[in-house]
C-alpha cells in the first residue's frame, strides 16, 4: 500500500465508531445510542435509497439530462445519520453535496436535480423542508448558519424544545475565511449551531494535507468550543454525535464541530477524472469500509432482517430511480423570460424595462419565423 | 419639523424602524457602546439593547454573512461598514449570496438586509476612508443601491431601505454627516418613493446628474453659475440601481446639456452608466456628449491632495463650460 | 507555427515564462497533479516541482495574498481562480492590496502578479461558473485588465502579462479553451503590445468592440452581415484597462456607428465606458448612439437558459440593425 | 474593581513573564533570557524613545500637523522587544502602530508621519529596512507575510543563517478571515513566519470578548502549531519569546503564534473617545503594569543604570521629539500631479492622458490668477 493509499486506512484513535466495517457493533465511553430494530432497517433503507437516487443521477448526467453531479457515494452514512438526528425545528445548511440530507430533510429528490439540470439555481423552498438552498461558493453558508442561529436565539428558541442549526461543509472548505469567521461568531455569540465537516480526503484533486496538517476536528479548539471526529462511514455513530451535538447546541452549550471521516467513492462531480491524482488502492481500501454494507451484516448476524427485507428495499430503490429518471426528463426548461424573474422582489423598473425589451425582441423572430 | 444633522437624521430614521418592527436588528463594528465611529447608532445599543444593536467580531465577511443568516430567520439586519474601503473583504457575501439569494431560492426567500457604507472624501482621512465603491454595487444585479444627499432624505429612505424587501446598500455621505436641515419626521406616508431622482434644483441649460456628497458641490455650482447668467438644473439621483431614467432623460431633453458628477474614479464609474443610457435615449437632444466629473482614474489620493482630486465647484463649472464648446 | 487550443496555447505560453525566468510561480486550486479544472496548467508541475506549481489551500483570499507576498520577495505568481464566480472572496486583497500596494510605496514596490480568470457563459455550467466580472477590475485603478480571445494571443498575453511589472487581471474565454489555431511560438519579440486594440476584421460601416469570447460572435455576426451588404469592422480590444482610445476612437470615426458586445450584465458593465467614452471622443461623427449588447442586468440563468443570456449573433445584428434607424 | 476593570488585572497563569512590574527578574522553565547591562540599557533607551516620537506625534495632531495618529502608548515593550529580535535579514509586516517595530528596523520616525499626515500612503522603502508598509485594511498583511515567508523558503533561505518573517495584528484581527487563512497556509506549509499578535484588550470600542472567548495564543493549537502567551508590557519577556520563535521558524520549524498580552494605554487613535465604552479603573490597574517603569526599577535596583543615565536618555528623547517635530512641519505637501505618479510601475496611457489633461486644467488656473 503506497503513503497515499494508507490515508485513514487504519482509524485514527480518536474517531468515534459504534459499528465496525464488519458490521460489530462497539461500544463508546462518551457517545451511545440505542436503537430499535425497526429504526436500523429504517436507517438502512434511507442509505440505500440515497445511493440509488445519487446513482441515477449520475447516469442521468452520463445521458446528457444533467449537466452535472456531485456524487454522494460514500458518504452516505455521514449524510443520514446527521440528517436523521435533526427534529422539525432544526434548520440545515447544505453544500452542493448533500443530497442524503435532502432526503432526511424531506426534499422531493427531483428537485434537487433541478440546479444540476441548468433549469433553475434551486429548486424548493427552504423554509418548507428547513432545508437551505445547496450552496455552491465555497464556505458561504456557514457564516448564514450562524446566522440563523443568532435567530433563533433572538427568538428565545433555544432551551428546551429549543433548535439547533447544522451547516454541513467539506474538508477543503476549512480553509476558507468565511468558514474560520463563522466558528468566531458561533464561539463569541455561544450560537446554537453544529458544524458538520464531511471530511472526504479530497478538494476535488487536493488531499487534506493541502488544508492541514492536523486532523480536522481539532480546529475547533482553537476557537474554544468542542470538536470531535467519528466514523463517517458509520451511520450509528454520525446519528448519536451529531444527536448529542444538536441537544448541547439546542440547549444553550453553543457550538460544536464535527468531522465525519468519510470517503469521497466517486470522483469529485461528473465532469472530474479523479484517475489523474488519486491510487486506485485507496479507494479499494476505503471500499471495505462501505457505509451500506456494515449496516446489512449488522442486521443479516443479529437477524433483524431477512432476504425479503433487503429485496424489498432494492425493488424499492429500482422504483425511486425509475420515477426520478422520469420526471427529471419530464422537467420542462424555463421560459426565457424566467431571466427577469425574482431577482428582484419588489417592481424594479429596469427589471421590468430589460424583460419588454427581450420579448419584444423574441417576438420579432416570431413574425420573422424564427429569425436570420 | 425639526433640524436634524444627516448622522443624527439616519440615527433617528433607524431609532423608528426599530420601535416600528421589533425585528430590525443593527449590527456592525463598534455601534453599540460607541455608538459607530461617526455616531450614527449613537444611543441605539442603550436603548434596544445588546440582542438587537450588535457589536460583531471585526470581519465583514462575518457581517454580512450572518445578516444575510438572521435575514432568513425572519430579521432585517442593518450592518454597519465603518469606512467605504473596508466593504471588500464583504464582496464575496454581498455578491454572490446577499444579491442572488432570492432569485436562487425563485422568490421563496427575501433578504431584507440593509448594508450601510459611510462613503467619499473630504475629511482629510488615511487611506481606504475615503472611497466611493458604488460602481461595484451597481453592477451587481439583485442589489439596490441608494445614496442620500440631506438630511431629510437620509431619514427617510433608511427606513424605507429598511422596509424594502430587496437588499439595499445604502451609500451615506461622510463628509456630509454634520450638516444640518429641517427633517419632517411626521410625514411618513407621504415620502418620496426609494426609487426616484428629484430634481432638486430646476434650471434651462445643462443637467447636473449627482448623488450623495455631490449634490451639494453640484448645487454649489448652480449658484455660481446663475451670477454668470447660465441655469443649471440639478437632478439628485438618490437611486442608482435602479435608476430612474425617465425622470433625467426628461431633464437632458430640456436642457440638451448632461454632466454627470461623482468622487470615484470616472474610469469605469457609475458615471459612465449615465452617460451611456443618456446617450442612447437622449440621442437627438444632446448638443454635447454627456460630460463626466469625476475622480482622476487613480486610488484615493493622500488627504493633502483630496482638494486636488475630489470634483470641487471649479472642475464642474469646467465641466459645464466644455459642454458650451461642443 | 503549431496549431494549438487555447488552453494548450496558454498552458505553453506558462511554460515558455517559467523556463525563461525560474523567479516566476504558478499556484492556485487543483493546478498541480490535476493541472487545473480546464487543464490550462497541465504537466507544469511534473516538469517544474511542486515548489514552483503549488496546489494551494482552497481560499482564495489567500492564493492572492500569498502571491502578493511572494512577489514582494521577488517572485512573478501566476494565480489560477478556478472560476469568475469565485474571485470575490480574493476582492479585499485584489482591490485594497494587489492594486494599490505600488502606489502605497510611492514606486519602491512593483507586483508582477497576474491573476488569470477563465470568464463567461456557454458552456452548461451550474451558478458562478459563468460570470464575466471584469467591470470590478476595470474600475480598479493600479490594475491592468486584459483578455485573449483566440490562441495567438493566448500564448503571446500570457507572458506578456507576467513579464508586466503591474499586477494583471487575465481573463480567459473558457468556452474557447478548446478552439484550434495555428501559433507562431517562435516570434517573441515582435508580439503586438498587450496594451493595444487590434482591428481583426475591417470594415466600414459599423465599429463592433468586442473582446475574449464576443470576438469570435462578432466575427461570425459580420460574415453573416456581409451577405447582407453590411461591412462591420471588429476590434478586438485586448486591454481593457489601459484601454486603447486611439484605436477604438479611429475606427469609430470612420464608420460613424458602434456596437459594444460583452456578455457581462449591460448595466454599469464595461460597456458603458466604452460608450461614454467613445461618445466624448467621437461625438461629431456618431449617427448613432453607441448600442450595448450585453447579458441582461440580472445574474447569470440557469444554464438551460444561457442561450437566450448571452448575446449571440442576432442579438449583435439586431443591434447593428438598431444603429442604422438612428 | 468592576468585571470590565479585572481584565488582565492579575497575570494569567499561562503567561510567559521574565520581569515583574515591580522590576523583579523571574524564571520561567520555556524561556531565559541573557543580557548585558548594556542590552538592557539599550532597550531602556529604545522604550523611552519610542515612547517620546509617539507623544509628540499626538501632540502634532491636537496641533492640526497630522491628520490622525495611531498610538502605541503602552505597547512599547512588546513592539521593542520583538523588534530587536529580529536579525537584519528577516522581514517585518507591520500594522498601523507598529512604530517601536519600526525604530528597530531603522526607519526615521519622521517618514512614519507622513502617512498620518496626509502626505503620502507609506514613506519608506520598505526593501531598505525589511520593514513593510503599514497596513491599514485589517488582517489583510497576515497573507503577505505568509506569502513573503513562502519565497523565504524558495530562496532556500530557511536553516543556518535562515531568515523569518514576523506579522504584527491586533486582537481585533484575529477574527478576519485572512489572518485564520494565514494561519492555515503558514502551517501546511511549515512557513518560516512568526504571527505576532499584541492583544491591547480592545478593538476600537469592542472588547477581546467580542473576538474570542478563549486566550487568543490558544488559536495556534487548531491550525497544529504552537501559540504562547507573553507578557507584553515586559521587554525581556518579549525579546526573549520572539527570538525563540524566529530562531524556530528560521531554522525550518515552521509557524509559532506569539500574543503578547499588553493593553492601549490611549485612544485607539486621536479621533477616538475612549471614555465612552472603557472605564477607568481599567486604566489605572494597567499603569501599574507600565512597560517602561519595570525596566527603569530594574536597572535602579541592580545599579546597572546611574540618574545622569536616566537624564541622558530623557534629554536625548527631548532632542528626538523637536527634531521628529521640526522636520514633520517641513515635510512638502506633494504636486497636485503626483496624483498620477506610481499607479503603474509601467507606462499607462489613461494615466498619461488623465495627467496631461489635469495639468492642462491647473494651468488653466495660473492664467486665470487663481480661477474662479
Ligand atoms: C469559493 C470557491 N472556490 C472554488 C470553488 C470550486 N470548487 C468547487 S468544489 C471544490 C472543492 C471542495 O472541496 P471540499 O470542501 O472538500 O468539499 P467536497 O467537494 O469534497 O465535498 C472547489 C475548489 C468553489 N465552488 N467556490
Ligand atoms: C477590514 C477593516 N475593517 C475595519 C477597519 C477599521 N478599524 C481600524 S482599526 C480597527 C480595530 C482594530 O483592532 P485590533 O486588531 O485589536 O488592533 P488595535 O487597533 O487594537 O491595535 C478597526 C475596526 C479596518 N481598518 N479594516
Ligand atoms: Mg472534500
Ligand atoms: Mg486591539
Amino acid at each position: 500500500m503506497t503513503a497515499d493509499a494508507s490515508r485513514g486506512a487504519q482509524a485514527p484513535p480518536e474517531l468515534v465508531q459504534l459499528l465496525t466495517p464488519e458490521g460489530e457493533r462497539v461500544e463508546h465511553p462518551d457517545y451511545d445510542i440505542d436503537l430499535t430494530p425497526e429504526e436500523i432497517r429504517a436507517l438502512y433503507r434511507d442509505l440505500v435509497l440515497v445511493r440509488r437516487v445519487d446513482l441515477e443521477a449520475v447516469a442521468l448526467q452520463r445521458q446528457g439530462e444533467l449537466g452535472i453531479w456531485a456524487s454522494l457515494l460514500g458518504q452516505e452514512a455521514a449524510q443520514i445519520g446527521s440528517g436523521r438526528a435533526l427534529t422539525d425545528a432544526d434548520m440545515a445548511f447544505p453544500t452542493y453535496r448533500e443530497h442524503g440530507v435532502a432526503w432526511c430533510r424531506g426534499v422531493d429528490p427531483v428537485n434537487l436535480l433541478g440546479l444540476f439540470r441548468g433549469v433553475n439555481h434551486g429548486g424548493w423552498d427552504p423554509a418548507e423542508h428547513n432545508f437551505h438552498l445547496y450552496t455552491i461558493v465555497i464556505g458561504s453558508q456557514t457564516l448564514h448558519a450562524v446566522g440563523y442561529a443568532m435567530g433563533i436565539q433572538r427568538d428565545g428558541a433555544v432551551g428546551e424544545n429549543g433548535a439547533a442549526t447544522i451547516v454541513y461543509f467539506g474538508d477543503g472548505a476549512t480553509s476558507q475565511g468565511d468558514v474560520n469567521e463563522s466558528f468566531i461568531w458561533a464561539s463569541v455569540f455561544n450560537a446554537p449551531v453544529v458544524f458538520f465537516c464531511q471530511n472526504n480526503q479530497w478538494a476535488i484533486s487536493e488531499p487534506l494535507e493541502k488544508q492541514s496538517r492536523i486532523p480536522l476536528y481539532r480546529r475547533a479548539s482553537g476557537f474554544g468550543f468542542p470538536g470531535v471526529r467519528v466514523d463517517g462511514n458509520d451511520v450509528f455513530a454520525c446519528l448519536a454525535v451529531t444527536r448529542k451535538a444538536l441537544t448541547d447546541a439546542r440547549s444553550g452549550q453553543g457550538p460544536v464541530l464535527i468531522e465525519a471521516f468519510t470517503y469521497r467513492m466517486g470522483a469529485h462531480t461528473t465532469s472530474d477524472d479523479p484517475t489523474r491524482y488519486r491510487v486506485q488502492d485507496e479507494l479499494e481500501a476505503w471500499k471495505l469500509k462501505d457505509p451500506i454494507e456494515r449496516v446489512r451484516a449488522y442486521l443479516f448476524k443479529n437477524q433483524l432482517a431477512d432476504q425479503a427485507f433487503f429485496d424489498e428495499v432494492d425493488a424499492e430503490a429500482d422504483e425511486l430511480g425509475r420515477d426520478v429518471r422520469k420526471r427529471c426528463l419530464e422537467m420542462p426548461d424555463p421560459e426565457p423570460l424566467a431571466i427577469f424573474d425574482h431577482v428582484y422582489t419588489e417592481p424594479h423598473r429596469l427589471m421590468d424595462e430589460e424583460r419588454a425589451a427581450f420579448a419584444s425582441y423574441l417576438s420579432g423572430f416570431e413574425t420573422e419565423e424564427g429569425g436570420r | 419639523m425639526t433640524t436634524l444633522t444627516l448622522a443624527k437624521a439616519l440615527n433617528e430614521g433607524m431609532r423608528k424602524a426599530m420601535e416600528d418592527d421589533p425585528k430590525v436588528l443593527v449590527m456592525g463594528e463598534d455601534v453599540g457602546k460607541l455608538g459607530g465611529v461617526f455616531r450614527v447608532t449613537d444611543g441605539l445599543q442603550k436603548d434596544f439593547g445588546e440582542e438587537r444593536v450588535i457589536d460583531t467580531p471585526l470581519a465583514e465577511s462575518g457581517i454580512v454573512g450572518t445578516a444575510i443568516g438572521l435575514a432568513l430567520r425572519g430579521y432585517r439586519p442593518v450592518c454597519e461598514i465603518q469606512f467605504d474601503g473596508f466593504v471588500f473583504p464583504a464582496a464575496d457575501q454581498i455578491i454572490t449570496q446577499l444579491a442572488k439569494m432570492p432569485l436562487r431560492s425563485l422568490g421563496a426567500l427575501k433578504l431584507p438586509v440593509v448594508v450601510r457604507i459611510p462613503c467619499g472624501g473630504g475629511i482629510g482621512a488615511v487611506e481606504h476612508h475615503s472611497e466611493s465603491p458604488e460602481a461595484y454595487f451597481t453592477h451587481t444585479a439583485g442589489l439596490r443601491v441608494v445614496a442620500c444627499s440631506n438630511p431629510a432624505d437620509a431619514y427617510a429612505m433608511i427606513q424605507q431601505a429598511i422596509r424594502c424587501d430587496d437588499p439595499v446598500i445604502f451609500f451615506e455621505p461622510k463628509r456630509r454627516y454634520w450638516e444640518k436641515a429641517e427633517v419632517d419626521t411626521a410625514a411618513a406616508e407621504e415620502w418620496f418613493p426609494l426609487d426616484r431622482a428629484r430634481v432638486v434644483r430646476p434650471g434651462t441649460d445643462v443637467t447636473l446628474l449627482a448623488y450623495g456628497p455631490m449634490v451639494k458641490t453640484c448645487l454649489e455650482a448652480a449658484a455660481a453659475a446663475e451670477e454668470d447668467g447660465r441655469s443649471l438644473e440639478i437632478v439628485d439621483l438618490r437611486s442608482l440601481n435602479p435608476l430612474d431614467t425617465a425622470a433625467i432623460a426628461e431633464s437632458v431633453r430640456r436642457t440638451g446639456r448632461c454632466v454627470v458628477v461623482h468622487e470615484a474614479p470616472v474610469f469605469g464609474g457609475f458615471g459612465a452608466e449615465l452617460a451611456a443610457r443618456i446617450t442612447e435615449e437622449c440621442f437627438y437632444s444632446l448638443e454635447a456628449p454627456v460630460l463626466r466629473v469625476g475622480g482622476p482614474s487613480t486610488p484615493y489620493p493622500p488627504s493633502r491632495l483630496e482638494e486636488h482630486y475630489l470634483p470641487d465647484l471649479d472642475r464642474v463649472l469646467d465641466a459645464v463650460d466644455r459642454a458650451f464648446t461642443f
